[in-house]
């Protein structure tokens, strides 16, 4: 075990800061949401040039080899300076998914676009939102010769707006229980596709994508037929992983604004700062955000595990608590900041707004509890610490 | 002590329910139950409706025009109300610069505002904070110079809501600067279309414009537009504002949410199921509607003690701090709900005319945005920080 | 709808604190708790003669034909002044199970001692401590001839220690979900009644017995053979009410207490009372006793009430929050007395330990919480409020 | 960075756990899961164990006798040892005292005390708080006045855990009135045999016997027994008070405690269920277990900031809140699940030589005062109020 950055890490961090400083701000990110593209292709080009874009993959697909620690920092960087770009989409997802499951032809073929930033992919899987845990999909893709034809829709696809290629999961068995799920590589410029794109509550765009019998050929199926689900969980527990480290990243930015509107805002002839009941609400706001660091910093080392009890408990706990903690954090800024907080106009309210849809995303914090507490049972044995539950049944 | 409702209140309650079915415009009821944005005139034609029934002003004296409930009577007009919908009326005339001008208006003055409070033919708003005083509001600098039968008054108020609907504006300003910043302040009424009046929407978190800026320069306000004495503003606006909190508990509107949320839980599944069969998720609405009534409760051995006492103690600070506190986990839950849903950003589904689809149920679209709204509720009408200050203070002697 | 007392029960209250502040003190309650009754009987008396004990029981069962509202302002002073008095066990659970079951003859042989002061009660019911919720009964009732047979043993029996007579209950039929209830009296000084005496861990005394074969006639049936089930329900629903009245007696002192020592503690040179932190938390401990002291005057309203439904909901309601409630007053009360909090010198501590003697009688809070729940169905539209259900479904 | 354990990292936690279930005296263990009382010569056994084993000074330099672990070493001997039942070992002498010695003592006091407080020969108490000063404990009054080679010692120490158990105590005391009450301080070293202490116990709201008042009437300590400077024992006060904030986090027993928790769930029942099937309870379990886990990778973080910068800072503070918030839920949750079975008082039922039947199940007899004893530990050690004043100012700079 080891807490400190390695050399080539802290280098890695001061460059993503050099490059979105640079090219980034909270007036450019206004621009940008009105703008078609909802995102910029600057800063794309920025990451791929520092090699972000490859860095979670492994060398054998050509990816840097790096893992959850580096997507880490990536996404708390991407959170503090509220980038919109699709990295969760494209790389963690979609590219996660190529790297896990896809031949060599094909990882040859998407890869390197990928990582060098002229080729963006996205991962349509959703379809049910008014069901938090619903696993049923209705999307389904039959066999009709050598080729596959996917019926069905899909909604609130990250990334999806600027994707070049989604990545389409679809039912292809069922038997009663047993469900077969395969991955499939889609064009986006397949004319058989409508998509309509929208913003997000903060204002990121995703497109809901209808397929109209899409045809596909053997050679975009990707990975093994039926048997996709662990590896759609896999990527899902990154995304959500490295999400709580972009919430990381953001509510350490509203702290900050808000330890500052403390020190400046003057009211019955004192600075807010001084008033004890508002110190210790900023400390509770700064101590909700060094557990998630905590527990950010645990999920990304255990994400990219292939035990996936250890990732499970990992990921749920790190996002239960991220959802908590960044409702804490969103909540009292606004109360410490009155009347000021309540306005469009301060960048806290992009922030906030921000920190509200990663709490929506990837399961709420009552989900993940009880994901983390059904995963539970099955990884206290392998941890290092045994348990005493042996002694307990004597009594 | 009896806690039932009497056969003459059940009676009432129907009363209620029965003129609220007939006469609350059907758009603006399903404005109301399913979030949409309302605009002036839907709250004006339930205005005009309960005018011409004679239930406008609840608690106002007979003489001014008043129903003379008592405060179970206003509660049970209330919940009944708010369930079918009803909007809020707007608080400021009804509920603020009414019951203050009753209290120290001149007959003049009382003549001239009241009538048009009742028809709605004049709309009022508040200018109490200040860029530079929120929580501290004596510290407020908007000046009125005396100048011959006029007040010149120059400066700026911010946080106004419906500044932009409003006929007239009730003011706090400093006519003179006394050694403690309480003394000197005073309470003047303005047209809002007087010159050098200019409004400026601010919009908030959730995208929408319901606050302003009004900006004062120079502007001329008739010397008998001043209420009670000059520089003896402040105890006007103290009584005004414990007025406030009473009314800001929301009973009613907020036991209409819990049953919308018991209604979404219904129809939004967790793991397959409803919600409603989420056990964790039920004991937090519990938890709520509990809290819920503890408050309504509250609310009633407050306002009963009121009618028998007088105005409202800082007790009231209690009904601000829960009714507020209360609201805002509503919203949570509502939008713990709907989940996902939640997430697309379509103003123009809240809208009335919206005839298109959503990404999620239509009904989460307004969620997100209610939520981001109503933290507004900790912060106004003295936040909750401040009420706790004044029950520390004032009840408790610390 | 009315919140003023009437001049009756205003004379009656005032009578309650000077029985008390003359005949009992935290000294006195000391001293008991060591003595062998662990009660007061010159209290007992005292009671009597303010016809307290008579207050809740009906006028054609020889009582003063009062109700919840009454035993609440009685729960509440005993909680004030934290007398040991086995008023619930004996006026309020089995007096009131003879007052809703009994026989003209069991009424006029029960009720006037009872009332007199001069007869004591307990109704001996809970057997399975370790179950919350869990309503197994295992004490059998077996007719032999004209004679029960009671076999079974009881628990934590309220004011068992000092009761004359015991109401028990029995299981007299199981057909299987259905499970026929019978109520029995017995006399205390039954040879075959094993009993155990024990303090709870506020001090007051309570008692398990063990029926190994007690027998008794026909005449000892109290209400219809297995019909009991309604009525203990009842009772236990005014026991659970009343209770609630006296942890607000209890938190009324506790807090009063805690505002004297900020009041007169000082640190770095400030009363206590002047560091803003603890005036909100002395705040919050107000709110949540004035929450506590509404949810109990709508219990006692509700609680004598014919619509188990509309009691049910009311009294879980009131217990669910004074538990909450409770459980912060004290916790807080600790707290601001800082280590002195901690001391089993201070007065404090006697409170606190009843506090949480009353959190573990008569349901938890989350029990609670899942009871009003269940019991909400039933009840939204018998109240005077209407639900705009009808409206939503249209959604 | 690497969060997972390397493999020594791993044989090591393996050894501590067989030298644990090796060495570990069975009552002893059985006493510490089974929450019964513990005497001084149960803790002495254990402590005696891990001397003769060397690793009775986890965190004290090699020359001294301590084991040289990192960080992680601690923690995974912490956890490893809490698990199995072992007793927390008197902090005065090995966490407190001893530090101070090393790193203020004279070289005599270090080769005095210093291989006492490893072997067990002595135990240590501390002398910090008084009637008068509690979270001020700058403005202490026990005075020692210089006379000859000696200090003669008056005043009142409390809240002194084990004091009864002790043969030495550290001692706060003022040796001048110095402008700043902080100045004018200073840290003796007290035999508890000196003729004019008195030990009175203090019995606590759980009706045991943990804590004491020490009473010094006119105590001679020889002049030699000041450490570090005179009037400068202000600063080795906060020295000693961060360090003992860190241990306070308690991580290991908590673990322990958790794994106990989960266990009366699946003996006691809510429902005719086993309380682990309750969705709503085992939720907040979660919750709970979730927040440990928090806690325990930011002692990780802290504590291995520490081992590379020096001593912890006040983001330790984090640790005591947080540590002593989830220790508090623990006995909260497991005074829930076994409901009304811990109502019964019967304290000889904690006690070793208990055989007879309790009321409710015998492992909750001692729950009730358990969760009476812990609300000490957000009062202790500094409040949580302090510890937020400390972060407030320290940290935030506010």
């Amino acid at each position: 075990m080891r807490f400190v950055f390695t050399d080539e890490q802290s280098m890695f961090k001061d460059g993503l800061d050099r490059l979105l400083e640079k090219t980034f701000s909270i007036e450019t990110r206004r621009k940008m949401i009105e703008s078609k593209e909802a995102h910029s292709e600057q800063v794309w080009a920025g990451l791929a040039e520092l090699g972000a874009l490859g860095v979670p993959l492994s060398e054998e697909s050509g990816g840097l080899g790096g893992a959850g620690i580096e997507a880490m920092i990536i996404m708390q960087h991407l959170g503090k300076h509220l980038v919109l770009e699709p990295y969760i989409s494209s790389v963690i997802l979609a590219g996660g998914l190529v790297d896990l499951c896809g031949s060599e032809f094909q990882k040859k073929v998407l890869i390197p676009e990928l990582v060098a930033g002229e080729g963006k992919l996205a991962f349509a899987h959703a379809e049910q939102l008014n069901d938090e845990g619903g696993t049923e999909l209705e999307t389904t893709a039959t066999q009709e010769g050598n080729k596959w034809i996917l019926k069905g829709q899909k909604k609130l696809v990250l990334g999806g707006a600027t994707a070049d290629r989604f990545i389409v999961s679809a039912k292809t068995r069922e038997d009663g229980e047993k469900v077969g799920v395969t991955l499939f590589i889609v064009e986006s410029l397949d004319d058989r596709i409508g998509g309509k794109a929208y913003p997000l509550i903060d204002g990121s765009r995703v497109l809901d994508i209808q397929l109209n019998g899409v045809e596909v050929g053997p050679e975009s199926v990707l990975g093994t037929i039926d048997q996709a689900q662990p590896f759609i969980d896999c990527v899902n527990d990154r995304a959500t992983a490295v999400i709580c480290a972009e919430a990381l990243g953001v509510m350490e930015v509203i702290h900050e604004m808000t330890m500052d509107y403390l020190r400046t805002r003057k009211q019955f002839g004192s600075a807010l700062s001084q008033f004890q009941v508002l110190q210790h609400r900023a400390v509770d706001m700064f101590i909700n955000i060094e557990e998630v660091r905590s527990l950010v910093i645990h999920a990304a080392g255990k994400a990219w595990s292939e035990n996936s009890h250890e990732r499970t408990r990992a990921v749920s706990a790190a996002k239960a608590l991220t959802n908590r903690a960044g409702r804490l954090v969103a909540q009292e800024a606004i109360q410490l900041h009155g009347g000021m907080g309540m306005t469009q106009e301060l960048p806290l309210a992009d922030f906030v707004r921000r920190l509200l849809s990663i709490e929506l995303l990837f399961g709420s914090e009552r989900f993940q509890r009880r994901r983390f507490m059904s995963s539970d049972e099955q990884v206290v044995d392998r941890s290092v610490f045994v348990s005493p539950k042996k002694r307990w049944k004597q009594i | 002590m009896d806690i039932n409702f009497s056969e003459q209140e059940i009676k009432f309650s129907e009363e209620v329910r029965d003129f609220v079915s007939q006469h609350l415009p059907g758009d603006v009821s399903r404005k109301v139950l399913e979030h949409k944005r309302l605009d002036k005139d839907d709250v004006q034609r339930w205005h005009v409706a309960l005018y011409q029934k004679g239930w406008i002003a609840p608690n106002w004296p007979d003489r001014f025009g008043g129903c003379g409930w008592n405060s179970v009577y206003q509660h049970i007009f209330d919940v009944e109300s708010a369930a079918l919908g009803a909007p809020r009326l707007s608080p400021f005339g009804l509920g603020m610069i009414g019951p203050v001008l009753v209290a120290y208006g001149t007959e003049t003055q009382q003549s001239t505002y009241l009538p048009k409070i009742l028809s709605g033919e004049n709309w009022w708003c508040q200018g109490y904070s200040e860029p530079g005083s929120g929580s501290d509001l004596a510290s407020l600098n908007t000046r009125a110079e005396r100048k011959g039968s006029s007040y010149i008054v120059n400066g700026q108020k911010t946080w106004t809501t419906h500044a932009q609907w409003a006929d007239m504006i009730f003011c706090l300003v400093r006519t003179s600067s006394g050694a403690r910043k309480q003394e000197g302040i005073s309470l003047l009424l303005c047209d809002m279309n007087t010159p050098g009046i200019e409004v400026r929407p601010i919009v908030t978190l959730d995208g929408e414009h319901e606050v302003n800026e009004v900006w004062f320069q120079d502007v001329e306000v008739p010397a008998e537009n001043l209420v009670g004495e000059e520089g003896k503003g402040w105890s006007i606006a103290k009584f005004l504002l414990s007025h406030e909190r009473t009314a800001i508990a929301g009973v009613g509107v907020s036991r209409r949410e819990l049953v919308y949320l018991k209604h979404l839980a219904t129809v939004h599944k967790f793991h397959g199921k409803p919600a409603k069969e989420d056990p964790v998720f039920m004991d937090r609405i519990a938890e709520l509607e509990i809290d819920l009534l503890a408050l309504e409760m509250t609310v009633l051995r407050v306002a009963s003690g009121e009618a028998s006492g007088g105005e409202p103690g800082p007790e009231a600070s209690i009904l601000k701090i829960r009714g507020t506190e209360i609201q805002q986990r509503l919203t949570e839950l509502q939008l713990e709900v709907v989940g996902q849903s939640a997430l697309p950003h379509l103003p123009m589904a809240w809208g009335d005319s919206w005839m298109g689809e959503t990404p999620g149920a239509i009904h989460a679209a307004p969620l997100a945005a209610r939520y981001l709204n109503h933290r507004k509720t900790s912060i106004y009408g003295g936040t909750n920080e401040i009420q706790r200050n004044i029950i520390a203070q004032r009840v408790l002697g610390l």
